[in-house]
């Protein structure tokens, strides 16, 4: 079924946070009116002052608010919104939220149900992309539940190999096996875990990649069989299985390997008749080969590197494809310009196992100037809840070279301040710094081997230090927190000679 | 007129001592035994930072304020956290410190009790992980703040806390 | 002579506001040590926060402090700084100065006192153009002193004509004349202005052109006698003969004249062995033909749409170039891509004749998002001086189309606040509204012949003025400025009880 | 209990009166002869902004607050100016009006007088020309705030002024 000429004139957010900003700030770029919806705790977040109009959706936990389909639909008919837009996380990848939407007469902004449970069952993926030619990790495509079977391919392909869960993801459901002998528990315990963690105990083999690449491809489908892509990311700086830096162009692909993997990301998009903006996951392996990984259904948070190098927006193509428009770009004209590199700041503490924080945004300073975008989610005295990512905003930069986005990187870094939560900025500039990400051979290890919790941050110079002293002892001079805004303007000097002569008869 | 006034610095688990003189001609700061040093700091940002230089050198100290004389700054990208106190407040903050011995382990974030590690009565020593706090999906492990004795354990697994809430309650060891 | 291979480490920036600023940044990313001067009145303006070192260069005035080139030089030898930046203004385009910069054995960041000699005498310009086969507004090129022959001069190439100085500049020393008979009245009064004013009374004859484009074209040059062009900025939308509004592509040239206008610039530029960053001038007449109006021999305020189009990087190509490294960029790499505006944003009221204004900035909000650039040189609780240029920053926005590009201007500029000053924010949200300025027609008369001070603002609607009018109150009730912050967590209660209790007994 | 304040708005020199009603439940606002409505309105940004909704619009209106009751406002990207008082100040401010009259025309920014164009004892009309303060290079013509007769002019040409500084005091013409 396709959707031809739709009327889109107002389209419902539902998501919260910077990507819920970035949606409303396109969908408004285009003319259409806009709605957001909050939990409880987010009366006050940046999403809902940028939006038309609002609806409150129910208590702060996700479970109860964000999560729960039957409320984002009804406060779309409620404002009349004929559209959804689901962002990413929360609903993006739920094919029976898309299928309610769609039941209720509305139009959700993403891909088919039919294209998320394909690619949610690894299995069925793996079979879809061997079929078109996609090349997969070397491994069964079909369940393994026998460990005799599973050491026979072991053998074949070769040792150590990854048991995994067809229904997995997020680093659960998997097991490294590195000789035949652990092969019978391994496979024992993976379907036990996988039975009662995604209900469903379907265990495959395959061979297992010592520190590979992450390399991504953009892609958007027409939901009719074409699709194109606007070529690939990097995303190994990962902390925690999670993404923390991404750059596109990969330092790592040369143009051969590039339209390779380009390529297969395009066929991919089409064997299922994508439809949308999506992004499939690749493994680069150190010897240059590649392999399908999974294939996310959704736009992706760094999707703002694509659209600084590539030039186009990724929520407007999404948007004109829902209504039926079609794909608005044309292979052809898309060509990659400049270097961009995302930095996602994250409300944790670097030495802290990058544990969360949370806490009121005291103080928000991005530096700006040529080549920088931000797309924040938070603001100078918002308080950060409890309930949600920790990912406050992002920080994107380009330059025409990748030293030169690097530079400019570290300029805009340096610049920048964030105070009231625990954050990490400043790992962003210990990473830039390390020569692996410098030369761009780092894998998804950067950040495990790398990184010492106990021993990164910069000493500040002898000089930096002195001014640093002498602006505390100012700042402490001109009174306590509770008159600051006053003594901004000349210190409070009366009251400042007591203090001083009772310390001094104090110390004499 | 000049006048003095003594302020303690904590940076980095670091004491400094710092004397500020005010009065006719420009303020000037001399830290711990070095020389003093006249002054050429302005609040600027809207109050939320300070310029300050030093011959031709100019550093933009980024500086929050919080309670009890504790500071965030951010220097160059770098954050840093640092406590200043007059000395007639240190004085004060030290002997309700000395009061307490450290003791009380107090949640710093909101979150959920997730485990608790040990028992009243349980021997700790200091970094020992006592109690372990979900916040944001994400497990935290608490660490006892001295060597002791668990005298009392205020929370049960599964209760949601708030930050300065105290989670477990230590009594010194006898020296 | 030519300088090949100069050690610059440290640059001293002789400006201030958002270009000082600009330029740092620039600098920066380098990796080049950046010296900023200041005023008595500027101590603690955004150029002086940013740069790693500062030097005080006497009072307020300009005349007395960025207007002196020996305190500059003094400030850079005093710091160490090999070169000088000018940015634009100030001691940008005086020869004497970029020569006694040379002479103190320092690098200037600009072309030679030579080029700014030739292109500040319109009749040697105009000479020097026609030589190279640029073509100039039909005229003489050799000045008039007898009625007869400008008389003569007028009737071949048709009235009007403009009678102009050679040495003028800013809207000075020119007079139109429409026919014969107040040729004598007109020549003797454009002489003996140009005398008083410019202490040159050489004056020439060339044909008025009415309602033209404005259209510049950026080139680069090596100082050796190449050039190259990095397109063309179309800047019609002017108010007091001062640019307000700049976009690059111009909407008025076919790929054709483009072609030609940029050939043209390229001209120039090697006509005169020009060296470093600068942009020819043309006005572009409504039957097409386009002709040579002056070069600015500089990085010009408007500099930043061309990055964004071109993604290239001004600043740094000055450098290179002084450095000795020639251009860095290859006229065949260079392409247009998208469309870029910038909006100056000035402390000015277009309601009174865009008098400006000055004031302490309360409140200094620019929406952010995909394809925004903000250039500032002021903050939130920077009190603006008197002494200077009331431009207070540059808004710049890029889309892929003109159209698209609008479109985000107006979701930008609708998100933008400036409190504390008067401002031209929604001047722009007016100007981007005008069916001349959406059709790209508009001209050099676009805010003469529709800009009306009485009636430009739009009103509100009724629900924004009512959502106005309750938070106004609310604002009112939670107590005056000096308690402000402290009610921002909570309104006051008691206080107003008791307020609210003698209003009710006042009422009774 | 619930208690009622009365607010004096002006806005576009449109005069505007508005009733708070506070207390137990929400605050409602009864503007001038309209129907009471509940208000959903926050603090945000920090304070610099209310988040206002009404029914499921939201509006972001941000607010400046300056002396007696002046605010500037800006809604969707247009500024407003307007002054808010309670009863109470409104009618001493509307006192103090009577008693100058309007006839004192200050500076509003700092500037130089460039020229004066009328002499005390002049007859002048509300709006005519009668003095030119240049700032930033540009010259701003000052025009009579009433009509009447020029009382006395403080400054001369050439010197500098600051805002509020009186430029030219004009006596009401007699009715």
């Amino acid at each position: 079924m396709t959707a031809t000429g739709k009327t889109i004139t107002k389209v419902l957010v539902a998501n919260r946070g910077e990507i819920a900003v970035r949606i409303i700030q396109g969908l408004k770029e285009m003319g259409i009116g806009t709605v957001a919806v909050y939990s409880d705790v987010d009366r006050e977040a940046l999403h809902v002052l940028c939006a038309d109009e609002a609806v409150p959706i129910g208590p702060a936990p996700a479970s109860e608010s964000y999560l729960v389909g039957e409320k984002i639909i009804a406060a779309a008919r409620k404002t009349g919104a004929q559209a959804i837009h689901p962002g990413y996380g929360f609903l993006s990848e739920n094919g029976a939220f898309s299928e309610a939407v769609e039941a209720a007469g509305l139009v959700f902004i993403g891909p088919t149900a039919e294209s998320m449970a394909v690619m949610g069952d690894k299995l069925s993926a793996r079979r879809k992309m061997r079929a078109s030619g996609v090349p997969v990790v070397p491994g069964t495509d079909e369940a393994v539940t026998d460990p005799e079977r599973a050491i026979a391919i072991a053998e074949e392909i070769g040792y150590p190999v990854l048991l995994k869960a067809s229904a997995g993801g997020g680093g659960k459901g998997m097991r490294i096996v590195h000789e035949g002998t652990e092969m019978a528990a391994a496979l024992r315990e993976t379907m036990g875990e996988a039975g009662a963690s995604f209900g469903n105990d379907a265990i495959f083999v395959e061979k297992y990649i010592t520190d590979p690449k992450h390399i991504e491809v953009q892609v958007l489908g027409d939901g009719q069989g074409r699709a194109i892509h606007l070529f690939e990311r990097e995303c190994s700086v990962q902390r925690r299985h999670q993404k923390v830096i991404e750059e596109s162009p990969s330092p790592s692909l040369t143009p051969e390997l590039r339209a390779e993997i380009c390529a297969a990301a395009v066929r991919t998009a089409e064997a299922i008749s994508y439809r949308g903006a999506g992004t499939v996951e690749f493994i680069l392996a150190p010897d240059g080969s590649f392999y399908f990984l999974e294939m996310n259904t959704r736009l992706q948070v760094e999707h703002p590197v694509t659209e600084m190098v590539v030039g186009v927006d990724l929520v407007r193509a999404m948007v004109e494809i829902a209504r039926g428009g079609g794909i608005i770009y044309r292979q052809e004209d898309l060509a990659q310009r400049g270097w961009a590199l995302e930095f996602r700041l994250y409300a944790e503490d670097p030495s802290r196992n990058f544990a969360p924080s949370i806490g009121r945004i005291e103080a928000l300073h991005i530096a700006g100037g040529p080549g920088v975008r931000l797309d924040t989610g938070v603001y100078e005295g918002f308080e950060v809840p409890i309930h949600y990512d920790p990912m406050l905003a992002k920080l994107i930069v380009w330059g025409e070279t990748r030293d030169l986005a690097l530079a400019r990187a570290r300029r805009v870094l340096r610049e920048s301040v964030l105070h009231g939560v625990a954050h990490n900025l400043p790992f962003h500039l210990w990473a830039i710094a390390q020569p692996a990400f410098i030369d761009g051979s780092y894998t998804t290890a950067f950040v495990g081997e790398h990184f010492d919790a106990a021993d990164w941050l910069p000493e500040l110079s002898g000089r930096a230090r002195e001014a640093l002293l002498e602006a505390a002892v100012l700042e402490a001079a001109s009174g306590d927190r509770n008159d600051a805004p006053a003594a901004a303007a000349a210190p409070r000097a009366g009251n400042w000679h007591l203090n001083a002569l009772r310390a001094m008869t104090r110390n004499t | 007129m000049r006048l003095t006034k003594r302020f303690i610095l904590t940076v980095d688990d670091q004491e400094i001592t710092a004397d500020l003189t005010r009065g006719d001609g420009p303020d000037s700061l001399r830290l711990a035994d070095g020389e003093g040093r006249d002054l050429d700091a302005r609040r600027v940002l809207g109050g939320k930072a300070w310029s300050v230089r030093s011959g031709n050198r100019h550093h933009l100290i980024h500086l929050t304020s919080g309670d009890h004389g504790k500071m965030t700054a951010t220097v160059d990208g770098r954050p840093v956290a640092l406590t200043v106190l007059d000395e007639m407040r240190a004085l004060a903050m030290a002997e309700m410190a000395e009061q307490d011995g450290g003791g009380v382990l107090a949640a710093d974030i909101p979150g959920l009790v997730i485990e608790i590690k040990v028992e009243p009565g349980q021997c700790v020593s200091r970094g020992e992980p006592v109690i372990v706090v979900e916040a944001m999906k994400m497990q935290n492990e608490l660490g006892a703040g001295i060597d002791g004795v668990v005298a009392e354990i205020p929370v049960s697994e599964g209760q949601a806390v708030n930050p300065g809430d105290a989670l477990v309650i230590i009594e010194p060891a006898a020296e």
